[in-house]
């Protein structure tokens, strides 16, 4: 039974390592008889053991190294949720850039050398991340070379200061604008578009819906306690300043607690038809219900995390929401277009998790592996694969993430370097799939609308620090 | 700020607002009850204090929304032949009928915990076996989690967020719903503490040596007691799962989890040992709850966002300092 | 000479002495020898075997420290005077936040130390409070305040009994959330907290401190430590103490009134303890020593949240109390370091046994008995530490195997680990015979 | 304290006290009053309402009606510990030590009312705190030799023989140098050599410590041989008062109970 499973696991390994070396000519290879798929993939990485250090144009002696960074192996670390409130989604993040590391390794890995994930639990707990923090910056042969997820906004503010004083690049798993602070350094590589900017994009969305229909846009904006909630808020204040949009309630960090009578009393009472949310998806499902039964009717959207197609569309609200709710994104959903970094995405999660439920989100995992791939590869063209260097390398580079998402780099200013383009979506409740698999047709419900879009205010607009 | 407030008290009239409130206050208040009668039942029956009770609880909506799926059944060869068709919503009487197979499949899993976890500890002072079921609470949770975790978790209410107008007001079937649910179950545990098997609870819960002695099977009436806890916080998660409950028609991770310390307020108040007292402790302190939301809302900024959910805890330290025994709870007499 | 024979005590001092005989004494002195020599590494002695004590573990031992002083606040009120409280996270939390209100670095003036400045327009935005004071200011009175409180809520808690008085500090835990919420001068954001001030002593608010618990270095420019280093023995030292007055406690009249309400709240009366005042005296020193504790865990941490100080914040301790053995300090430590350390333990032990999935023998069969690799095998836990759904990753199971130990300990051993150690010392100290 | 004319002066009177719980009535209008020095017994049958007459000396129960003077002030009202301060020290019938703690640690705890270290410096220990332990240790020691219970010193008392704990719990009184001692049932369930050692050392603490006594006891022979006045309570209301030797020839009380409980002594011996 083990020699079968070793087995599996080794042709799996070769599919996906023909599949992708080949990816730019042939689409997969799929079709190619198991036998063969393992004889090339034993070719390749004796190729790849022999061909590395060519390729790489310098011996791997050459590359400066310090902790992490050995002759074969790379070690990155997640300093991940997968106890906590976050678990199922941040789990799903981490498994996307799992295989996309397996696809790399599969291919020669990063300078000749396989790249290693150190995942440890925060359970979204402040100490317990700070304590996974220590053990991955330990500047000792237990330590890694960079932070390949940090999840929360949280655990990063906490441990920005250290990352900082380590010298080591952490990339969060959040999308506070927080991390335009000059004070945190470009050691914290901030991903895709920032709460801040997503909530302008998203109400001048919606407010160009709404005066399409005739009516003069007024605007309510529910935010939970916290930093997340406060950026989202601080961006749909500033698009109400900007576009000049009444808004008639401003919960601002009221949407805490159990109970909700409160904020739906005032937002039903209030009159709103473009409604804001920076909540989580429990608290957006009984404000948004609560309202609907009440006869509220408004074009609702919020900022990524307000939403999760399985609460949202797998219950009761699926059809209002289906009606009401435009789901605000950075990166493009499962399936969601036909760029190359989308097919290389299903096609590895095909071969190698086929039994997998499939699910919106391992993009980003996978886009996390993208920008490490380039930020590593730039340090080892640099011959600087220390944590000092891979921070400089940081922000030489461009990710190409392949349609996948906007690209982006980190060289310049804040306000050069930002990212502003987001994405809205569709909520179909009829496509959605109660259990679709990643081999299978299924589809999460969430069809791309526009985008990746700037709206004019973010696109005028200074940024030169935090919203908050 | 102030032209908010203005407008919330013109745009609805007072009645309907009222009438929807006390409405809400009723249907949660039912949840509270039924749950807070699955406490004391199984205080009574064996003197723990279920901690495990939201673990449970949540198993239950768990195992209701795996029958009406029919995605398959965990672990078994065959699915669930009574389940309706995959992606409908199925008759009420077929969603009662799954509702009563939930309902035993939670009480099996109560009379389970009790066997592994309780029996052995019996005569141990009331604090061990509370924090037993603490640590049941906390091996239960990662499974609850990890089950909502992948797929929607959909209890396929028949009659969704459907409502009856009555005066002006919206009033949901699920509300309604609650309260014959409560009613139900209140009257069928009063039933049950008239048999036979009543009668040797009470007799346990007076004096388990004695009960012993007089040839009643402790072990069973501590089974039963267990047994019927859990199919009672079963049925309050269930039906706390429909919309406009917070849930919307779903077992749902975030909210689930935390129903059931939710509850405690309500069994302090009434008495541990009190059935009568879970009940009107559940209105008491759900009215409270809702009221407050409803009509201090505009205070938001003084009382702090999310008042309403410590206003429970808040009646409950008022109430406590009058009478340390809760409002029907029996006093203890210090014996010497 | 007396080698550990418990009869030939000369004095009544020396028989309620904490280590009454000399072996006693000696052990103990060398248990503390060895602790230091293994935190400080093979610089100092190269036979230490520092692999226990190296750079993996000496993070989150250092953790457990704080932990254990409040662990020790815990038992004084539970494990000692038999009140049960599930609001010790609260008490901490009002440590933690004194303490950064007095020694952290304020943005908002004194204005922003106004309750609800913002709310009443004193401040544009919601700055943060703090008063920049030095470490012993600060420290001393995070426990103060936090025994303040203590007695502040004592008259509903000393009235309530068991299992009511378990339910009530429940609901002090959720008031305490909230009021943290309400009031973000001091408590700072909800999720992501506020930065404590660091643990570095000063004399007043000089720039640069009087001991650097911050930097590597030479300290008190005897003897070069790492930072790790150095803030392991500042907190080792002050358990130390703490210790000592837990057990000095417990050895005096305050502490046998409190074991006295514990064993017979009528009894203790009639002999003339006044039951309320000694329950308060109880809630207060046990806050005393979470709002020290929850103190030196923000500072050491540098930053917590206010969703940290949570109801499992408090359930931890009950598990402390459970396993490591109620009223005793050696129990308590034993079980702070037990709960502490078992998820990372548990971890360790996961990746060893998939490292060893194919290594054939026992340990190769336990692996893969254990742990599901792929689709196809089948054991309760996913080497892979992302894939969702059955099987669990180990991170999931973290929470199971504790709650499963409590239920356990409780079941199989009440004593704790504790009651463990004394089988353990009588059988040895019996053998060869078995009773 | 101030009086000392032994045996004349009353140290404690009770009035006519009536202790209802709910609608059972456990005492009805008992009134008796001790001297100092005195052994006074109070006798009846199971449920007379004896121990509920201690529990309202210390003020666990609250008489509804009636007063409680001791020396001439009235206690009612009084928390229990402010009784024990005023010097009356108890045993219970059910024994009631503090189980887990070890007899020195029980009869340590009789001392508390006599100590003044408080928790900061108990906390401290060094100084005044730990030269105040070592005083009383000795005075408990001085206990202990007297009750012969030596050998048990370290044990916590809930592993201690049953004889053994009713002595350590007459230490814990005896600890509080009390003026009034309320001994509740001392030999109830005790072999014939235990009750004697018992019945020496209560008149030996009559005798040498001169503290007045108030005993309830089942034990008639017991009662009759040591005390000098006792009260018969039935169904919680006074039969008679006087000395032993009255009380024999009183036909109330033979009929309520002596017959009765002489042949109930005759079949447990």
């Amino acid at each position: 039974m083990k020699f079968k499973r070793l087995l599996a696991l080794f042709m799996a390994l070769g599919l996906v390592a023909s599949a992708c070396g080949s990816s730019e000519t042939d689409d997969g290879a799929a079709g190619e008889s198991e036998s063969s798929a393992t004889t090339e993939a034993t070719a390749e990485e004796e190729t790849t053991t022999t061909a590395a250090p060519a390729e790489a144009e310098e011996p791997a002696a050459e590359i400066a190294t310090d902790f992490g960074v050995t002759d074969d192996t790379i070690k990155v670390g997640l300093n991940a949720d997968l106890s906590g409130p976050f678990a199922s989604l941040v789990a799903e993040i981490v498994e996307g850039q799992t295989v996309y590391w397996e696809v790399v390794n599969a291919n020669g890995g990063i300078a000749g050398r396989q790249v290693e994930m150190v995942v440890l639990d925060s359970g979204y707990a402040t100490d317990k991340g700070i304590e996974n923090y220590l053990t991955l910056a330990a500047e000792s042969d237990e330590g890694v070379a960079m932070i390949s997820e940090n999840t929360g906004s949280p655990i990063t503010a906490a441990i920005a200061e250290d990352a900082k004083d380590d010298d080591i690049l952490v990339i969060p798993l959040s999308w506070a604008s927080l991390w335009a602070d000059p004070d945190i350094g470009p050691n914290i590589l901030e991903k895709g578009t920032n709460y801040c900017i997503e909530s302008m994009n998203g109400i001048s969305f919606l407010a160009d819906l709404v005066t399409e229909n005739g009516d003069t846009p007024k605007l309510a904006i529910l935010s939970r306690p916290g930093e997340y909630g406060a950026d989202g808020f601080a961006g749909a204040a500033l698009a109400a300043e900007l576009l000049d949009i009444e808004v008639v309630y401003a919960a601002e960090g009221e949407v805490a607690g159990d109970d909700r009578t409160a904020v739906v009393t005032q937002l039903v009472n209030s009159g709103a038809n473009i409604v804001w949310t920076t909540l989580t998806p429990g608290e957006t499902a009984d404000i948004f219900g609560n309202a609907v039964a009440q006869g509220f009717e408004a074009q609702w959207s919020g900022n990524q995390p307000s939403f999760n197609y399985l609460a949202h569309l797998g219950g009761d609200l699926a059809e209002s929401f289906d009606q009401y709710w435009w789901q605000s994104g950075y990166t493009v959903p499962w399936n969601g277009n036909d760029s190359e970094g989308m097919q290389d995405l299903v096609a590895a999660f095909t071969e190698l998790r086929p039994d997998n439920n499939l699910s919106d989100v391992y993009a980003i995992g996978w886009m996390e592996g993208l920008m490490v791939q380039t930020v590593l590869e730039q340090a080892a063209a640099n011959g600087d694969m220390t944590r000092a260097g891979i921070v400089a390398a940081s922000q030489e580079v461009t990710v190409d993430f392949k349609g996948l998402g906007p690209n982006q780099s980190w060289a310049g200013s804040y306000n050069d370097s930002v990212v502003r383009e987001s994405y809205m979506f569709d909520a179909d409740a009829t496509a959605f799939d109660i259990q679709p698999v990643s081999s299978g047709t299924g589809s999460t419900g969430l069809f791309i609308e526009k985008g990746p879009f700037v709206s004019e205010i973010v696109a005028d607009y200074v940024f030169d620090g935090p919203c908050i | 700020m102030i032209d908010v407030l203005l407008l919330a008290q013109e745009s609805t009239g007072f009645f309907p607002t009222f009438l929807q409130t006390l409405i809400k206050g009723l249907a949660l208040g039912s949840i509270y009850a039924v749950m807070g009668i699955g406490f004391v039942i199984v205080f009574k029956g064996t003197q723990v204090l279920n901690f495990a009770a939201g673990g449970i609880a949540m198993a239950g909506a768990l195992f209701m929304s795996i029958l009406v799926n029919d995605a398959g059944l965990p672990f078994l060869p065959f699915s669930n032949p009574l389940a309706p068709e995959i992606g409908t919503t199925p008759s009420i009487p077929r969603w009662l009928i799954n509702l009563v197979l939930a309902l035993i499949i939670a009480a099996i899993l109560g009379m389970v915990l009790e066997r592994i976890a309780i029996r052995p500890m019996i005569g141990q002072p009331l604090f061990s076996m509370a924090v037993i079921t603490l640590g049941i609470e906390t091996a239960l949770g990662p499974f609850n989690r990890d089950a909502t975790s992948l797929t929607a978790r959909s209890l396929q209410i028949p009659w969704g967020l459907e409502q009856w107008e009555f005066l002006g007001a919206g009033i949901p079937k699920s509300y309604v719903g609650a309260m014959v649910a409560a009613v139900l179950c209140f009257l069928s545990i009063n039933l049950f503490f008239r048999s036979r098997f009543g009668v040797a609870m009470r007799a346990v819960a007076f004096d388990q040596e004695a009960a012993q002695a007089q040839g009643i099977n402790v072990g069973r009436v501590f089974s039963i007691a267990w047994g019927l806890g859990a199919a009672l916080v079963a049925v309050g998660a269930i039906f706390y799962g429909m919309g406009p409950f917070p849930p919307q028609g779903t077992v749902s991770q975030e909210i689930h989890p935390v129903l059931a310390f939710r509850v405690l307020p309500v069994i302090i108040l009434g008495g541990l040992d009190s059935i009568p007292g879970a009940l009107y402790g559940g209105l008491l302190i759900a009215s409270a709850e809702v009221f407050a939301g409803q009509y201090l809302a505009q205070w938001t900024s003084v009382l702090g966002a999310g008042y309403s959910t410590i206003v429970p805890y808040i009646v409950m330290l008022i109430v406590l300092l009058v009478r340390p025994y809760g409002l029907f709870g029996s006093e203890e007499i210090r014996r010497v | 000479m007396s080698f550990g024979r418990p009869h030939l005590r000369t004095s009544y001092e020396q028989d309620s002495a904490i280590f009454p005989t000399y072996f006693q004494k000696g052990a103990a002195g060398l248990f503390l020898i060895f602790i230091v020599l293994m935190v400080l590494g093979n610089g100092a002695a190269g036979w230490i075997p520092t692999w226990l004590f190296g750079q993996t573990w000496l993070n989150p031992l250092t953790l457990v420290l704080p932990f254990a002083i409040a662990a020790l606040g815990f038992n004084i009120l539970t494990g000692v005077t038999g009140q049960v409280s599930l609001g010790h996270a609260f008490f901490m939390g009002v440590g933690a936040y004194s303490a950064v209100t007095l020694g952290g670095k304020g943005d908002g003036g004194v204005k922003a130390c106004v309750p609800f400045a913002d709310n009443i327009g004193l401040l544009d935005k919601a700055g943060e409070c703090g008063l920049g004071l030095p470490i012993w200011i600060w420290l001393p009175l995070a426990g103060v305040f936090a025994a303040l409180v203590g007695i502040l809520v004592s008259p509903a808690a000393v009235k309530v009994r068991g299992l009511y008085l378990a339910i009530v500090t429940v609901g002090l835990v959720f008031i305490g959330l909230h009021i943290a919420r309400m009031l973000p001068e001091y408590a700072g954001d909800y999720e992501s907290g506020r930065k404590w001030p660091k643990l570095d002593i000063r004399i007043w608010k000089e720039e640069v401190p009087f001991i650097d618990m911050n930097e590597d270095g030479k300290w008190l420019g005897l003897i070069y430590l790492t930072e790790e280093q150095k803030q392991f023995f500042f907190l080792f030292a002050i358990l130390l103490v703490m210790m000592a007055f837990a057990k000095n406690l417990v050895r005096t009249r305050t502490g046998r009134a409190l074991q006295a309400i514990r064993d017979r709240d009528v009894a203790a009366e009639v002999m003339g303890v006044p039951e309320q005042h000694y329950k308060r005296v109880g809630f207060a020193i046990s806050s005393f020593y979470a709002g020290i504790g929850g103190a030196l865990w923000a500072s050491y941490q540098g930053r917590v949240s206010p969703v940290d100080f949570s109801l499992l914040l408090s359930v931890e301790f009950v598990a402390i109390l459970l396993i490591g053995g109620a009223g005793t300090i050696a129990g308590t430590m034993m079980g702070t370091l037990f709960v502490e350390l078992l998820p990372k333990a548990v971890e360790k032990l996961t990746n060893w046994l998939s490292g060893n999935l194919d290594s054939g023998g026992v340990i190769g069969d336990l692996a893969n008995i254990m742990l599901t690799s792929g689709p196809g095998d089948f054991g309760p836990v996913s080497t892979s530490p992302t894939a969702p759904g059955w099987p669990m990753s180990v991170f999931l199971w973290n929470p199971v195997i504790y709650g499963v130990l409590i239920v356990i300990f409780l079941i199989f051993e009440p004593h704790g680990l504790f009651g463990i150690w004394v089988k353990i010392r009588n059988y040895w100290k019996g053998w060869p015979f078995s009773y | 304290m101030s009086s000392n004319e032994t045996g004349t002066s009353k140290i404690i009177e009770v009035e006519d006290i009536t202790l209802r719980f709910g609608g059972v009535t456990a005492i009805n209008g008992v009134g008796f009053h001790v001297t100092e020095g005195e052994l006074f017994a109070v006798i009846g049958p199971n449920g007379a309402g004896k121990t509920s007459i201690f529990n309202s000396i210390s003020q666990v129960y609250r008489p509804q009606e009636g007063d409680i003077r001791w020396k001439g002030k009235s206690i009612m009202g009084e928390r229990p510990d402010a009784i024990a301060r005023l010097g009356i020290a108890r045993t219970f019938q059910n024994i009631a030590l503090f189980g887990q703690m070890t007899v020195i640690d029980n009869i340590l705890t009789g001392r508390h009312i006599r100590m003044k270290n408080n928790w900061l410096t108990g906390m401290a220990w060094f100084g005044p705190a730990k030269k105040e332990e070592m005083e009383n240790r000795e005075r408990v020691e001085d206990i202990i030799d007297f009750l012969e219970i030596n050998e048990w010193r370290k044990h916590p008392v809930a592993l201690l023989p049953y004889g053994i704990q009713k002595r350590v719990e007459l230490g814990r009184a005896l600890a509080m140098d009390p003026e009034l001692l309320l001994l509740d049932e001392p030999v109830a369930g005790m072999n014939l050599e235990e009750t004697e050692d018992m019945a020496r050392f209560i008149l030996d603490i009559r005798e040498e410590l001169g503290i007045s006594m108030i005993l309830v006891e089942h034990d008639m022979g017991l009662v009759m041989d040591i005390a000098d006045r006792i009260l018969v309570v039935d169904f919680g209301r006074p039969i008679g008062t006087g000395l032993p030797k009255e009380i024999q020839s009183n036909d109330d009380v033979i009929a309520a109970y002596l017959g009765q409980d002489f042949s109930e002594e005759i079949s447990i011996d």
